[in-house]
């Protein structure tokens, strides 16, 4: 019953999201609010520029937050011995809880002032600061994804190289890695749903500006930052309802990621 | 592969873990220089003297402790509301779906999981603006939207802890009741539920824990920046995250920066406090609970 | 040989697609020990299995055919709808190959069964704990201790805490999966004494691995060994 | 007993001596009153606000405001729809607003909009023209205004802003805003933004103007509350706190309190201009 409640709800929000986006599409065709410039006194209200910033800096983070994040895996599960690496999955279990706010809130007081100087121009809040922060956001829970997939290698097949007199490294590189591809590719492209759905780090940190973001150092705006921003604002203007298309765009892109992700363990079970 | 290769893999790890580990660490030391000074009464209380506080004899203005008390109340309802509801997805999950709905449904809640939290409180904005215009003026952003709106957001995440804890019971212990000859009910309230009960309680502060960080949601349904103690379920509330996102953005002078930061560390340790404590509970606790008399 | 207990009448087992038991015809005697032989993946603990419907829990199973069992006075088909699954599991006890006490303690483990059958009454939990903790020969050894966790109980005693657990409702049957394969010789030895035992009072399904178990104290045999026209 | 009780009084009174502050008369008027009374809007009017909260609360616990920002058009907008009992804006509502809902208005201070940049700057006055320039990406280092070679970092506010719209109408003639502008939610938030960045430049209430940053010489006029009181300084504008109809219970009581002395003596301690 009460999973019928909950499923309901789910379609019900889409639902929300695109009836009250609707009149949008009345005044411009859908591709034109999709992929158009950001002018309010224009009345021009499209989101292209907040869908890249989106984009801009999930990819980047998840770019960073990748390799960092299979080091930590492969060094905690198969390299490092065993007591520290108990040590350190705890660690990285207790960072999953820090709060989202104060990654932002020494972000904005540590590292923009840091990428302002180093940069030497533009005012340190950007996308290479957001993402920076959203790197290390977002790694513990990839490292974790990376660690159960690493886990479910069958113990015989490790035993197996052990007994050939293989080294960690050999095990990791020959064995556990390409038993895991599955894995990793799924905990990627979650952690990808993740650096797309944060709004806070980037709210604070990226400078909102609504450009088409050129460089690493432009300040950009996302999906989630623009529904955070707007809401505050006159709610039966145009401008306010274009949050609802924004909702709407981040749903689909989170529908698809873990449609996505489904599919790829599914596959995996099947062979 | 030769030596140096897999010197080279080797380093390349322990590099990345020193990456990470050494940014968190930088992140909480800084977060500690700055914020420890500021760590004393008066960052919670303000001017106002300790006792009338608790009493709530007085206000406090210049403290985090309205802001504490909200994101509390903040907590116990989202969490009173979300468990409940959970538990018996979790339950129907696990134990009574069919193939086909178990998987349309599991496809449904993962996706409720992913949705950003801004998109739930978007909806939850919206919801009450919609009941504002239709049902009664009475109806604004308020601690109860907040608190149902997290409620949405966490109760995939308990659904799925219940599910996955039900369905991990090892076959023996599952066929244990049955054998005893208990109902399909009786075997899920007195063996499944005690056997998985550390795993969901886990999951359950996992929740809180959420609950106490969320800002998102609540900075569209019903946080403000100045409300006092909370003591209406249909009026505006402080909460800590909320706070520490508003003085970051605009503080006034340097001790209120600083309060920020000794915001910062105040929720730093309730959300560390509750993830060793459900760590804790779902290594240690055995299911003792349900089974005094 | 004693008057019949069960009769398995063209009995077909599925999984799946998959037959497990074809066309089984057996009788099981009342008040004796019948042993159930053969090979590993014979279909030895499936066929146990059928006597409490325990196999319904696997997806996928599948039954045809008849079990009919004689409780008062007439022999009923127990795979009917009709007859309740809870009763039925209530009359017929089970022992698993792994002890396995619930994490409570001793004394709720085995007044365990009298709670979900909803007998309330303390006087007569108690008795009838205390009676079936006696009739498995464990008394001495936990009469002080029946509030420490069943868990803490060795191996032995523990398998013979779960008897005591299945015997507490007093069944009229009671199915044993290699119930001393787990535990030390002594231990198993005074497992297969306390069967012995038990056969006054109730009939005994059991599987074994063990051929000098079986030779010892099983009155009737049901060989599952594949024969040679299979 | 008598004794006791008369303990108490005592002690009562002196305690309530203590803490009355010295302008008690005008926080007479919310004696006895109780209820809640929500705020929110312009982010200007937020430190006065709160402070004069501050004295209600203290004064009367069974009286509870809660304040808010989201700027002048959500305040406008909230209030309008009764999401809220006072919505403040840092610009007088249009004509429409007030015919659609139906608003009074209430101006209870004077503000300018000053231009600001951080102190590091070496460029501290600009004609409208540059400013305008400025604004629109057209100059894009400091050097250019013989300051040192760093890019400018704009700083502006989003369209629901009054601080915004006085700003575009008055100071920027509604010249462009160039899309690189960073965005920074509120009176506050730019006056944080400002004076962590170098090169920053901005705009914001005149009220918040500390030393933590420069506010810029507009066409040789420094934005103080001498040049914003006889009007040489352009760029200003009137706080309003607006209701949907005529203010009526705490309402009214925390209006006037804003506009009676004590009330405009909090104004001008913030750094606003009174209007008595």
């Amino acid at each position: 019953m009460s999973a019928l409640v909950c499923c309901l709800l789910v379609l019900l929000i889409l639902g929300f999201m695109i009836v009250t986006g609707l009149p949008l599409f009345g005044q411009s065709q859908a591709m034109d609010l999709l992929t158009g410039a950001w002018s309010p006194r224009n009345n021009l209200y499209g989101i292209a520029p907040m869908i890249l910033g989106t984009l801009w800096i999930s990819l980047l983070s998840v770019t960073i937050s990748f390799p960092m994040s299979l080091g930590c895996a492969a060094y905690i599960s198969v390299l490092g011995g065993h007591k520290k690496a108990t040590v350190m999955k705890g660690c990285v279990q207790m960072m999953t809880g820090i709060p989202t706010i104060i990654y932002g809130f020494v972000g904005v007081f540590l590292l923009v002032p840091l990428i302002r100087e180093t940069a030497g121009r533009g005012s340190g809040m950007c996308i290479l600061s957001a993402s920076l922060v959203l790197a290390v956001l977002i790694a513990p829970t990839m490292i974790l994804f990376f660690i159960q997939s690493f886990d479910r290698v069958p113990r015989s097949w490790l035993d197996a190289v052990d007994a050939l007199g293989g080294s960690r490294v050999q095990k990791l590189v020959y064995v556990v890695l390409p038993a895991c591809v599955k894995g990793i590719v799924t905990g990627t492209v979650l952690s990808f749903g993740r650096a797309l759905g944060d709004t806070l780090v980037a709210l604070m940190i990226a400078g909102n500006a609504v450009q088409t973001p050129n460089s690493l150092l432009d300040s950009a705006r996302t999906l989630t930052s623009h529904i955070a921003l707007v809401s505050a604002a006159d709610f039966e203007s145009m401008e306010f309802k274009s949050i609802f298309l924004c909702g709407a765009v981040l749903y689909l892109i989170t529908a698809v990621v873990i449609l996505g992700a489904r599919l790829i363990e599914k596959r995996g079970n099947h062979e | 592969m030769n030596r140096w290769g897999e010197k080279a893999v080797y380093a390349l790890s322990v590099i990345s873990c020193m990456m990470l580990f050494g940014s968190v660490a930088t992140l909480l030391c800084y977060l500690l220089i700055k914020g420890l000074p500021a760590l004393n009464l008066g960052l919670i209380f303000g001017s106002t003297p300790v006792g009338d506080a608790l009493l709530l004899k007085r206000q406090v203005f210049d403290g985090i402790f309205p802001a504490m008390a909200g994101t509390l109340a903040l907590i116990l309802l989202a969490i009173t509301i979300a468990v409940p509801l959970g538990l018996l997805a979790g339950i129907y999950m696990a134990e009574y779906s069919g193939r086909f709905t178990r998987n349309v449904f599991g496809f449904l809640f993962d996706l409720l999981s992913g949705i950003p939290s801004i998109v739930v409180g978007l909806f939850g904005f919206s919801a009450i603006l919609f009941l504002h215009h239709h049902v009664s003026e009475a109806l604004v952003p308020s601690l109860l939207v907040s608190a149902l709106s997290l409620a949405f957001l966490v109760l995939p995440y308990i659904v799925k802890t219940t599910q996955m804890a039900l369905e991990t019971v090892p076959r023996q212990t599952r066929v244990t009741g049955l054998a005893l000859g208990a109902t399909k009910l009786q075997n899920i309230v007195f063996c499944l539920i005690p056997e998985s009960f550390s795993t969901i309680l886990g999951g359950i502060i996992l929740a809180v824990g959420r609950c106490a960080e969320d800002t998102a949601v609540i900075m569209l349904t019903g946080a403000v920046a100045s409300a006092g103690l909370p003591n209406s379920l249909f009026k505006g509330f402080e909460a800590l995250p909320f706070y520490i996102y508003y003085i970051s953005s605009q503080y006034a002078d340097q001790a209120e920066l600083n309060q920020g930061f000794g915001a910062c560390i105040v929720l730093l340790l309730i959300c560390a406090t509750l993830f060793i404590l459900a760590a804790i509970i779902q290594r240690k606790v055995k299911h003792t609970l349900l089974y005094r008399h | 040989m004693t008057p019949p207990k069960i009769k398995i009448e063209s009995l077909d087992f599925y999984y799946n697609n998959h037959q497990i038991l074809s066309n089984i015809n057996e009788t099981i005697p009342e008040n004796a020990i019948t042993s159930i032989i053969g090979p590993s993946g014979a279909g030895k603990s499936t066929f146990l299995s059928l006597f409490n419907r325990l196999w319904e829990t696997t997806p996928g199973a599948r039954v045809e055919g008849r079990v009919l069992a004689r409780f008062h006075h007439s022999f009923m088909d127990i795979n009917t709808p009709k007859f309740s699954v809870t009763q039925l599991r209530r009359a017929v006890g089970m022992v698993f190959q792994m002890p396995n006490p619930l994490p409570m303690s001793i004394f709720n483990n085995v007044a365990f069964p009298l709670k979900l059958a909803g007998i309330k009454e303390k006087e007569a939990v108690q008795n009838r704990v205390t009676a079936a903790i006696k009739a498995c020969g464990l008394w001495p050894e936990v009469k002080d201790r029946l509030e420490k966790k069943a868990t803490t109980l060795s191996g032995g005693q523990q398998q013979r805490l779960c008897m005591a657990r299945a015997l507490v409702m007093e069944p009229e049957i009671l199915l044993l999966d290699e119930p001393t394969s787990s535990l030390d010789p002594r231990s198993g030895a005074m497992i297969e004494e306390l069967m012995v035992d038990l056969k006054q009072r109730c009939t005994l399904i059991m599987v074994s691995h063990q051929p000098d178990q079986v030779e010892k104290i099983a009155d009737h045999i049901i060989d599952f060994t594949p024969g040679p026209e299979s | 007993m008598i004794k006791r009780a008369m303990v108490a009084m005592i002690t009562l009174c002196t305690a309530l001596l203590v803490t009355l502050p010295v302008h008690a008369n005008d926080l007479d008027r919310f004696a006895g009153l109780s209820g809640d009374l929500k705020i929110a809007g312009g982010t200007a009017h937020i430190p006065v606000v709160k402070e004069a909260a501050k004295r209600i609360m203290t004064l009367n616990p069974n009286i509870r405001i809660t304040i808010a920002g989201g700027g002048s058009g959500a305040g406008i907008k909230q209030v309008g729809e009764g999401l809220i009992d006072i919505g403040n804006s840092g610009r007088r509502p249009s004509s429409k607003e007030i015919g659609t809902y139906g608003l009074a208005l209430h101006k209870w201070a004077i503000d300018g909009v000053a231009v600001v940049v951080n102190p590091a700057n070496a460029v501290t006055a600009l004609t409208k023209d540059q400013l305008g320039r400025i604004f629109s990406g057209e100059i894009t280092n400091w050097k250019e205004l013989g300051g040192n070679d760093r890019g400018i970092n704009l700083y502006t506010r989003d369209e629901s802003s009054g601080t915004r719209s006085v700003f575009w109408k008055k100071a920027l003639n509604k010249g462009d805003i160039a899309l690189s502008a960073n965005f920074v939610v509120s009176n506050g938030a730019m006056k944080t933004a400002v004076a962590n960045d170098p090169s920053a430049i901005g705009y914001m209430s005149a009220g918040f103007v500390d030393q933590r940053l420069t506010p810029v010489v507009l066409d040789g006029v420094t934005p103080d509350a001498a040049s914003i009181r006889n009007g040489s300084y352009k760029v200003a504008r009137g706080l309003f706190s607006n209701t949907r109809g005529e203010a009526s219970g705490l309402s009214r009581q925390f209006i006037d309190f804003l506009l009676s002395d004590q009330g405009q003596a909090i104004v001008k301690e913030k750094g606003f201009i009174p209007v008595k």
